[in-house]
């Protein structure tokens, strides 16, 4: 891995030690594109000094969405509901203002079932870090489509996807999204510096992170897949056999573009932004989705953004002290105002 | 279908609607809908009012925007009777195209009011005819074009001033009032009455015996609608986030949760106390007051049928993460889209049970204009006492008609936040276990998201969890949890608001009810003891029951549930809640889309008692 | 957790488990999830199965992909019971984490079997230790390093083929069934078994009394799971339109129906005669159903718990408008995401009021592989006869696990398509209502999108409608529409699946009890037998009951409602259905995410009785 | 009206009169632009001599979905679930594929509760003509800004709008939607032309027609709204009084602009395409629906065509017969069928 581990018993700035920001053992199958992920969470929450206190952690229903559990123990947490976790993060940022807020989703939370609140949610601004892990499959479910899978893709177990994908970069930029990147889960340099600077954003900051999914991947068609799933074609017709598999990663520079050979032997290509691209261009950002989108290549970096839009508290003219710490005389109004009220009633 | 077409149904009666009179008739007006004539109807309602007469308004009104039937009906009563009444004695017929149906409907003695245009055949001998030349009038009034439909609503406000002898200051005090003094538009349609007054004066002679007298029967009440009182309860009870979306009869309390906030809830910086959001669905806007309450907030959601069904799957996982939330259905007929704009108790039995899997919600029944506002801040108290769902059953004839109230009464109690652990707490406790019944009454301890402490995070999950809110598939922490989870229902019933109970010497029968089925029982009570039939009377307040209620019940051989639903819902309910005493549970339902009458129940217990 | 964690909740007890022996015996293979177990314990099922021995294989798993512990259990019943029990003579400990819990739960007087390398404590004196090298073997076998782990698997198999006497000839059928006849993977696992069978031979002295004989009781019979056997019946059914959104347990069902319909559904054109959606969600799957049942198709969807908790809106909507639907719900464990991979009966209630407003759905409860199959077919007659949702209410156990069944029978009626008019029937017929009960059973005549006819059009609301299907506010048009729909109901009595009763002279007691609760019930019965108490006994298959339910509850003083869920869902019905045997039902639940055993039942049986 | 009526008793190729594409009398508002849009789908349903029992007519919730009702009667209808028609349309049409499937919705009923399903609906190509009736309100609920109400936008009785709109022509292109055009109610030449265009087109056909809300749109801000409003601001806001309106025409060239000012006084700028746009190149479409959302205009006319993707029921292999029409021996398999997997299982 390209990133540096500190000794293990050093501290940041607030006095944590790394360990303090780890969550319970992971559930996940071993090389589960996700884990990295939560890897990448855990170093720059202890890189950033984030006070876990002040964190809360979001998430519908997925392989994606148990990973909450998998990192920040001392934060509060959630696992939503399929496909509406926006809602939830809505109103718990509108509760307290204060919070900073990470969402993780999955392609099949965010993409199907949660498509609708997901762009209202980008819509209103709702002050959330969102990362979608997206493996194009239903992992948790055992390996259907979803709807970022690419068109004309095929799976062993879910058949061929005829449908084309939606692109959720694509949908974040045209609703008005100050801050979409897309990254590769085995890319730890690129990821950390993204989510670093999704924390530093005011409103909704969409990571879409290409996850690959170990376990149902297993392409029967491709001429690169693993030597097992070759030799013993029949025997992985057992459903519950899952094997181990390593982590894939990856580090290329700026401006280069790498092809990565995921799991089932099929290859995707990344696209690194340059350091010359202006992500500032909503239109130019428009345009490089689309033309990755023909091109099948998917573009990593910082694809848009725009610091402009005020964030949902912000535009709710919310006191800056949070809705929650209000304390009940702000509340609760005054016995001669009920009073006067019902004067004018009678 | 007119107004009257409701009585399509009546059987023939023992029991006969009150008889009309001094300070004891209903006007209805039948207008077409977008033609403004809610002014009209308020100033008559609300001159009736201040002449000290107690009265009621309901308006009856289509599920769209313009041009078709609707009817406001104002019912004076002497006696301080407040339900429906099957029976018109006054009928303001300004919709030509219901206005045959509408006349057939007046009843027997009664009036008929009309513009003189129609040139209408007066062929009903027994009733009285009044005709005024209401387009005219309009057109003289000096409106645009534009405006006449809606100032012709004055016409009839002028007249029945005249015949029934309503004070003209009253009117004029009503106008200022509903235009909050703004002289223009007072002026205009005061004007219009002014005219209709003279009109009827010298052109009407007064044929029919109803009219009015000052009373003092309301000194120190007001008039208000459900939504309103709900509103302003929940403003009260110190709501700070509101997620919502727009539906029928639903959205006026949204409304006026708005228009009462910005008044009462902004501070000293001009910032609010409060966020509401109009949410993009019904899941959103849950899901957002389910997230709001996790962090901490007393957060609100009003909504109807269709909405509670969206709303399923969100109620479920609150229920289950346990997560205060207060959820206002303001029903209407169901099932499906059903009829947006009419009345019934029809989502009693899917509230309380709202959820897959073993749920019980907890349901309040507010049944006057009190208890609306007193839900709006009980409602908070409960959630957070119980960290549940909170369901306020309401309905649309208490959500949106007129009713007298006594002034509202400011909370007493300090909120009630629950068991909430602070960072404070934790140094002293050294930690807790979200899901740990340590006071034996199924409630855990939480702590709010942001509290400064590292032991203050916990995990919530709709999926199987144990006491330390850690994932588990385990078996004896599934029972565990869910026998927490059924004790913390049992806790519930003690602290629930207790039903109101009327127990008269020598009754052999009873009547449930709850809601807006009340004003109708009430008129039936009196109704039946009448014909000599006592009755005592419970009226619930909330699900799950209290154990007052069982205890009614096992006083009482036939106890009537009456309700506005079809399949006796809350009958269905009770005859499992108290299998004991089933038998004695007898349903009395109906639901045509309009609030019960004191005559139709008093008959429905009549006959099944004869 | 270990798969004897459920037996912390056993109290002193009256009722034993079965003694074990010779074909009576219950093998739990305790493995890592995403090993690859399924295999293995397929094939010792199946070679049980084909020496005539009755048998059922439960998998406990838990809700993700790989690593966590997962349990097989196979029970050998000479005397053919298939419910759960609680005893595990056989423990197979393929899994270090949990081995020792696995250990502590096998039966006095039991079996572990264990790998060498572990290098256990036999420190159970009660018990006998069997190991088997099992990393060594698998290393042997000449696997590659990934497939080593699922190659282990095989060696139980052969073990247990060696210390119980299985018919290594069954094994080898079993393993080529499994592979459908491809050499390869047969041959690399059959190896494995082998090596496994010399390995035991030459190293272990059977110390044991487990094993077993060939039987004749399974002959003409099959084995198979609910899921499949329900999507083979809606294949059979002539199903054309599926969508469905992913969800545990139901899954499957649609996996299987992909199958079938592959196979059998697909015409000389190489078209298919069906379309399968995968949706975005379960609101889009319903709608998908109902707007193909509204075109006139037989169309279906498969859910659990969260789906039907989505689907409420849509089911309301197709209820009042009358649409036929098929919906499976597979039930799991809630409330809220509960245990996806644990069972339970935990739907019922909410099934049964499905939808905001007056509503009571069609309910099927299959409790077995015929009646999973044959619910396939009749759900659509049934849901075009009444032309209304047909609710099938499955669960984990009958869906996923594996049961021996009579093999399924034809289809012997033709599909009733319900009231449908062609364009032929309108020329002679000369119009129609889509809403006039023309026949007084409450259900309407309707036409088909595409009818060609100028009179054949009528237009579906979810809003008020009279018989023309015009939309209507007018309350007795409303009334009579509820009334028609009452009426449906009450006709749908006579034409559901009347329940299965099974009366014992002399029985003061019975049960009632439906669905995967059945073998429990069947076992308990036995046992409670054997105590002296006799019982009779009537097995639900549809709500609403029909007439016998009602008389057959007449007959007995005290009636057990036994189920799988926390509330006594189907005994809270029974009391609003039936309130005048309101105190004879008596609810026996129980909810932990595992099948009813015999034993707590007739255990808790006893307990009331005594 | 620019169109021209033909005489009243004349007859189509079917031998149909005008009269029997009519529906029941609307019950909307006088002056609503979707009774503008009802005559216009009569109208070439007339001219297009459609067999009404081969036409479905579908819609959601809402002032725009209660039209279904007011024209057709031959044709079966249904009003669905707010939001959720484009599911049952999927249905329905796979279940009879013969069928020629209207949907009406409005901004309110596809750009809120039912984006979700608009999407997914777009991304299945399911062959039907998708007409979104957009006044950017509520209008069934009382006048409540719609997802797709133009930022900053200020009503009477919902106040100012701060979210961005969402553009739902904009969301059918990039999700591969093969007919996407956008009309405005009161141009019954280019709505009629749209119409038939996209009768004619085998997968979804987007059409988003700009209708205006007479009753909710009378913004107080404006310094052109009708006289009424002006003089007699305090008595509108008796919220039962709607006002009758005159529908608002327009009619206007190829490649030429206007602008129209709407009941409430206040304007809006509608752009015909020219005969030159190519309205086949995707990525010029996404670039005129951008900058045509920076100008503050209304493109109008046939945004974008692409008539490769198969629709749904072509994807799913079905036969040419509808499902609904296979008899019974086709859709049952044989006993021997059912034996022999019986024997199987055995
Ligand atoms: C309402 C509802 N429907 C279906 C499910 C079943 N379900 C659980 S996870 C999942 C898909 C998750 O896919 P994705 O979001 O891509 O996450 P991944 O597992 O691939 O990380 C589904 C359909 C559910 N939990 N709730
Ligand atoms: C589930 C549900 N929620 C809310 C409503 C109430 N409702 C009816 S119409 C409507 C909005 C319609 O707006 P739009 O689609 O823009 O149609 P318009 O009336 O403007 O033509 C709403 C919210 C409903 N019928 N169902
Ligand atoms: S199934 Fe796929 S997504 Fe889920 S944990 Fe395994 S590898 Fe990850
Ligand atoms: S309210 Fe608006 S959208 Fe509805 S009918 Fe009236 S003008 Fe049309
Ligand atoms: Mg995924
Ligand atoms: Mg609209």
């Amino acid at each position: 891995m390209a990133i540096q581990e500190p000794p293990a018993q050093s501290t940041n700035l607030i006095g944590l030690t790394r360990a303090d920001y780890k969550g319970r053992p992971s559930t996940l199958c071993k090389g589960c594109g996700h884990d990295s992920i939560s890897a990448r969470i855990i170093s720059i929450a202890y890189d950033l000094s984030l006070k876990p206190s002040n964190v809360i952690k979001l998430s519908g229903i997925g392989c994606s969405s148990k990973t909450p559990a998998y990192f920040l123990n001392q934060s509060h947490g959630f696992n939503g509901l399929h496909g509406r976790m926006p809602s939830m993060a809505t109103g718990a940022t509108l509760a307290n203002r204060d919070l900073l807020a990470i969402g993780v989703s999955g392609d099949g939370d965010t993409g199907s079932i949660g498509l609708g609140q997901f762009m209202h949610m980008v819509r209103r601004n709702v002050p959330v870090v969102y990362i979608i892990e997206n493996n194009g499959v239903y992992g948790l479910t055992k390996g259907q489509f979803s709807a970022t899978a690419d068109e004309g893709q095929q799976l062993k177990y879910a058949g061929l996807n005829e449908l084309p994908p939606i692109d959720l970069c694509h949908e974040a930029v045209i609703n008005g999204c100050g801050f979409v990147a897309r990254s590769f889960a085995g890319d730890p340099r690129q990821v950390e510096a993204l989510l670093k600077a999704a924390i530093s954003h005011r409103g909704t900051a969409v990571l879409d992170i290409i996850s690959p999914c170990v376990s149902f991947n297993d392409n029967e068609d491709s001429t690169k897949s693993y030597s097992w799933g070759k030799q013993h074609e029949e025997v992985i017709s057992d459903f519950t056999f899952i094997p181990f598999r390593e982590e894939i990663t990856v580090d290329y520079e700026e401006g280069t573009s790498t092809i990565v050979e995921m799991h089932d032997g099929s290859h995707i290509k990344l696209k690194k932004l340059d350091n010359n691209y202006d992500p500032t261009d909503k239109y130019a950002a428009m345009r490089l989705l689309e033309t990755a989108h023909e091109k099948q290549e998917f573009i990593t970096g910082l694809i848009y953004l725009n610091e402009g839009r005020p964030s949902l508290p912000e535009l709710e003219k919310l006191p800056e002290t949070p809705l929650v710490r209000l304390p009940e005389e702000k509340i609760r109004p005054s016995r001669e105002a009920l009073d006067a009220l019902m004067r004018s009633m009678m | 279908m007119s107004i009257t077409s409701v009585q399509r149904g009546v059987r023939p009666t023992d029991i006969e609607d009150s008889p009309a009179g001094v300070n004891n008739f209903t006007i209805v007006a039948a207008t077409v809908n977008g033609s403004g004539s809610q002014t009209a109807n308020n100033c008559l309602l609300r001159a009736l009012f201040k002449m000290g007469i107690p009265v009621s308004g309901k308006n009856i009104f289509p599920s769209n925007i313009q041009g078709l039937p609707t009817w406001f009906s104002i019912r004076a009563s002497k006696d301080g009777f407040t339900a429906r009444r099957e029976t018109a004695e006054i009928v303001v017929a300004l919709n030509r195209q219901t206005a045959a149906e509408d006349i057939a409907g007046v009843a027997p003695g009664g009036v008929v009011i009309y513009p003189t245009e129609w040139k209408l055949n007066e062929d009903r001998p027994d009733i009285t005819y009044y005709s005024l030349p209401v387009q005219q009038m309009a057109k003289d009034s000096g409106a645009s074009t534009e405006m006449r439909p809606y100032v012709a609503n004055m016409v009839y406000v002028g007249a029945l001033t005249e015949l029934l002898g309503i004070e003209v200051e009253e009117i004029k005090a009503a106008l200022s009032d509903h235009f909050h003094g703004k002289q223009k538009p007072i002026d205009l349609n005061f004007g219009v009455v002014q005219a209709a007054i003279d009109y009827t004066k010298q052109n009407i002679t007064k044929r029919d015996p109803f009219r009015v007298e000052r009373m003092n029967a309301n000194t120190g009440k007001i008039i208000i609608n459900g939504n309103s009182a709900g509103a302003l309860g929940s403003v009260f009870g110190g709501f700070t986030v509101a997620a919502w979306y727009p539906i029928t009869p639903s959205t006026s309390l949204v409304d006026a949760l708005n228009d009462y906030a910005k008044k009462l809830r902004v501070d000293e910086n001009g910032k609010a106390t409060y966020a509401i959001i109009q949410a993009e669905d019904e899941i959103a806007a849950i899901g957002m007051v389910v997230g709001a309450g996790w962090a901490g907030a007393r957060a609100m959601t009003s909504t109807s049928g269709p909405g509670i069904s969206l709303m399923t799957e969100y109620a479920g996982y609150a229920y289950f993460t346990e997560i205060p939330a207060v959820i206002w259905d303001i029903m209407r007929m169901g099932p499906s889209t059903g009829l947006p704009t009419r009345v019934s108790q029809g989502d009693v039995l899917m509230a309380y049970y709202l959820g897959h899997g073993d749920t019980r919600q907890i349901c309040l029944l507010p049944g006057s204009m009190e208890e609306c506002f007193e839900c709006g801040w009980t409602a908070f108290d409960l959630a957070e006492r119980l960290q549940t769902p909170v369901f306020v059953l309401s309905d649309l004839d208490l959500g949106m008609n007129l009713w007298m109230s006594q002034p509202f009464a400011y909370p007493e109690k300090p909120m009630d936040r629950g068991k909430v652990l602070s960072a404070e707490d934790l140094n002293r406790l050294g930690g807790f276990h979200r899901y740990e019944d340590v006071d034996g009454d199924g409630i855990g301890y939480r702590t709010i998201p942001g509290t400064d402490h590292p032991l203050a995070a916990y995990f919530t999950r709709g999926s199987g969890h144990n006491k330390e809110a850690q994932y588990t598939e385990r078996p004896d922490e599934w029972e565990e949890n869910l026998a927490r989870l059924a004790r913390k229902h049992e806790f519930a019933r003690t602290i629930m608001p207790k039903p109101v109970i009327d127990e008269v010497a020598g009754a052999e029968i009873a009547i449930i009810a709850y809601g807006s089925s009340d004003p109708g029982v009430v008129e039936a009570r009196s109704m039946l003891a009448a014909k000599g039939v006592k009755t005592s009377y419970l009226r619930m307040r909330a699900l799950p029951t209290t154990k007052e209620q069982r205890e009614f019940a096992d006083r009482y051989q036939r106890i009537y549930v009456v309700e506005n639903n079809f399949d006796g819902q809350m009958c269905r309910i009770l005859q499992s809640e108290e299998p004991e005493h089933a038998t004695r549970f007898r349903s009395i339902a109906k639901c045509d889309g309009l609030p019960l009458t004191g005559r139709w129940i008093a008959q429905s217990i009549l006959e099944q008692e004869q």
